[in-house]
């Protein structure tokens, strides 16, 4: 018995090369729609990584007050140096400070003549890179408390804009995404199917023949499952085959531009998922296709 | 083997078969004659299940086909050899291959398989076309094929409708010759046929003439009348 | 003879009642084809929009020197508010920047009390709102030494970085699109001709027999071809049909968010190309189908 | 009307004819014979275009088909009326539009169309079966559909493969007796056939049997022969 299924299951196999114009037609068509719904993944994907390398960042801004003493300041600065997610610190003493404002405003020696009894006091800018899926609710508003507690801080000031805008990216990201995927699977899911059961037309008459002449439905039916499955596996594969390239060029094309913009490929589970679905698609079709 | 009581069907307002009856006990040898288009092929359909059989009742090889389900009607036609008016043969296999079908489809092991087609094509003349495919043969060998593949099975009841309409006589008398043969193993045979020829060469058949889907009363047909 | 082309045209549509399911399966795959043209197409103006929104500002600071009089800095402010593409003008006097400066260092009293006799310069933050096209090479440059050419200015700090970002990300654009586009176009195309040559498999016998009863070529073709362009209409129309809901859904998912993201619909101009891309891939696919 | 040259032509190793010569003078009737795979419709085949002449030479209707431009194959079809054994009609169309679609791609207006259909389809009996789709008629009706549309073009000639496999005698008597009359009105007739009763039918019809592709020498065959 088992035998016999997979002595059919082999058919549909061999079955491909009866009509190889349909078959090279249909394994295009999965091909490309593999490769599109590969293209909109591999947008989405590397539209996602954009996403986290420039928003996922926080940035705070530690006043002490002015009078704090500058030992104790400096110590706090190594060990903020250590923290956590930490991307990047910068450190004025209120003479750096002082120096920094005078050159940024270009204002002359005006405010110079205050060094030694600097108005200004010392600060420190902290920026954070977190990736969106790590920023539970709380977490800015945790790490802003924590460092307002520490001895001496006057001031911290974050920018909750750039933290919540994050946020809401993600959040618009993933209300919008699914939807468009469950859509986009519809699509390729109609497009394969329509092309199978196109196919399926042109073999009509062999599949009124078997019955005719008494073949069970599931004789007539899985070599008819294990070819569908075999085209969406292959066009799977060819489309990623194909992704891959597209990657490259697209790499390729932005390697002489001056933005630092990489495109990366799928992560291996979405690479396979999408083999997967083009095999499931591939079957469901012809399952659909097969029971008219 | 085969029984059909007030069997009638119609496409639209056409009444294609019309309250036919008749019995064709086992081992007989029976002919279905009429002019084009008197029913026929309709008949030899609704028997073998390719129409459903809403009106009357029909018996074949054991089956009832009034109620016959769905997941039967394979049985049903492994047990009955088809020789089809139009073939119906896969014109891009080779001819071993569409003999071979209707052994495949009952699971037979490929040895014996190879065995019985193997006879059949010799017995048919055409044992030298076995790796031509079909498409590629004339019409005579093209009806031959329908017909090696009608009896490889070694139903206990075969159907031919018009199994010698692009054949020469030599070769058609040839062709009864091997019928006749099926029918002395035991074999039930209704043959629906045009060709005096042949009804001549078998005069031992009953004959049941058909005239607009009724069974026509001027042939002598006593199963029917009762 | 004019007559009969015609005839023979009105043929394609006639015939298409012909063969229902092919039909419409055809015309599922072209519409879909299409739909997923224009998502990508959708996608890309809307992420271009997005682009201008956010990145074709260019923001200048320019400085006056220290004591410039503050009669002639106050008529500049307003012959600058007046500027073409001027979105934005922050304008401060020396006393507003340094309380300015004050609360943002919350640096208590310290600074204030130089009031009257503040070290800060008068200084003016402008925004300049312009859609990268319009942005020739040299624009910000010359608006750069023109506005260091007003009398008493002492510095003009622009970011070139934003800027050349702005103009890297269209470039970077630019470079990519126009070959996505045209591998999308020939993945519709190819989709869309493998699918009307499977339905024309499935008349194979009637091109047979219409050649065997004396059909010359063009009497069979033309009523193909205008099969063909039919579906590509009906396609392209369906598929910006569906794309219109897409836009709107999408737009009713995003109208929860904070965000203020706008999904607009493809410009007509483009919807128009869309639908005759569609047309003409139609005619292409079945013109290539019958010459075979 | 039809000149064959030492015609051959192979199928592979398989010379489905082989070096054939006859001539058909303008309104003669031949009726062509032979067994199953002697090479009749292969012959008809080469005459009206559908396989190339690649050996010998064959003049049909005052083409030369060696070296007929692929456009003007339209041309000799036009010219030359098909009946094809497997019949090569349309299905899903009905029996008018079949035939009328001979007349249809020789842009013949319609109320001439619809004249001359309506004559054929009467004399061949099938007026009552117009407007039925041919997938649904009885084998000898799919036969006169294509007997109907070979005539209705009237042609110069018109070759005909087995045309009468799927009718009765009586009706076959009658189909020719429609193609003597064409034949008296002048067209050329060249009939494949296997039933003899049909051949019996046009006693003054001259025979020509393939044997094996060949010629048979034994049949009376004077053009052959020269
Ligand atoms: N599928 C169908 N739909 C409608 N009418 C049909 C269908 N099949 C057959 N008919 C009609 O039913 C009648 C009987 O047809 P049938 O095929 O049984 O005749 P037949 O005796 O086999 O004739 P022949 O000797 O020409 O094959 C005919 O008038 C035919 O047109
Ligand atoms: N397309 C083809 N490819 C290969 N062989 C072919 C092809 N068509 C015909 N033949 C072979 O050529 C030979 C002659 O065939 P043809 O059809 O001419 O015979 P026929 O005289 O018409 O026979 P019938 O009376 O059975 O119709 C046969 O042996 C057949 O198998
Ligand atoms: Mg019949
Ligand atoms: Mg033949």
């Amino acid at each position: 018995m088992i035998g016999r299924i997979l002595c059919l299951l082999g058919r549909g196999a061999t079955d491909m090369r009866r009509r190889p114009l349909a078959q090279i037609l249909t394994l295009a068509t999965v091909s490309l729609v593999a490769l599109l719904a590969g293209l909109f993944l591999l947008a989405l994907h590397n539209f996602q990584l954009e996403l986290l390398r420039n928003r996922g960042r926080v940035q705070f801004q530690i006043y002490w007050s002015q009078n704090a003493d500058m030992e104790l300041v400096k110590k706090q600065w190594t060990q903020l140096a250590r923290m956590d997610r930490l991307e990047r610190i910068a450190t004025f003493t209120p003479e750096q400070a002082l120096q920094d404002l005078s050159t940024t405003l270009d204002a002359g020696d005006g405010l110079l003549q205050l060094e030694g009894d600097s108005p200004l006091p010392p600060t420190a800018s902290l920026s954070f890179a977190v990736s969106p899926d790590q920023q539970d609710e709380g977490w800015a508003k945790r790490l802003l408390s924590e460092l307002k507690a520490l001895p001496q801080v006057a001031e911290v000031h974050f920018d909750p804009m750039q933290y919540s805008l994050a946020q809401n990216w993600l959040e618009a990201v993933q209300r919008v995404v699914w939807p468009i995927i469950a859509f986009f699977g519809l699509v390729a899911a109609m497009v394969v199917g329509n092309t199978v059961r196109l196919s399926l037309l042109t073999r009509g008459d062999e599949v009124e023949i078997l019955h005719l002449v008494g073949a069970r439905p599931w004789y007539i039916r899985l070599p008819l499952l294990s070819t569908g499955a075999i085209q969406g596996l292959l066009g799977g594969l060819i489309g990623l085959g194909l992704l891959k390239l597209v990657q490259l060029g697209v790499q390729d094309a932005l390697a002489g531009s001056p933005l630092a913009l990489r495109v990366e490929f799928l992560p291996l589970n979405q690479a396979a998922g999408l083999a997967c679905a083009a095999v499931l698609v591939g079957l469901a079709s012809s399952w659909v296709a097969v029971r008219s | 083997m085969v029984r059909v009581e007030r069997l009638s069907y119609n496409f639209g307002r056409n009444w294609a078969v019309k309250d036919v009856s008749f019995t064709v006990e086992k081992g007989e040898f029976v002919f279905l004659t009429g002019a084009s288009g008197a029913g026929k092929t309709t008949l030899l359909r609704l028997l073998y299940g390719a129409l459903p059989v809403t009106r009357g009742l029909a018996e074949v090889a054991g089956f009832t086909l009034n109620r016959l389900k769905k997941r039967s009607l394979p049985d049903l036609r492994r047990n009955v050899g088809v020789v089809f008016q139009d073939f119906k043969i896969l014109p891009r296999r080779t001819v071993f291959d569409n003999v071979a079908l209707a052994l495949e489809v009952r699971g037979i092991p490929r040895q014996v398989r190879e065995r019985r087609v193997r006879a059949i094509l010799r017995a048919l003349g055409l044992e030298n076309k076995s790796y031509s495919l079909c498409g590629h043969l004339s019409g005579g060998e093209q009806q031959r094929v329908a017909i090696a593949r009608s009896m490889v099975g070694q139903p206990s009841v075969i159907l031919a409708d018009e199994p010698t309409g692009n054949l020469d006589l030599d070769l058609s008398l040839h062709l009864m010759s091997v019928f006749k043969q099926f029918n002395d193993f035991g074999a039930t045979i209704l043959m629906a046929t045009h060709n005096r020829d042949i009804l001549a060469c078998v005069p031992e058949a009953r004959v049941i003439h058909l005239k607009d889907g009724g069974i026509d009363g001027a042939a002598p047909e006593p199963e029917a009348v009762s």
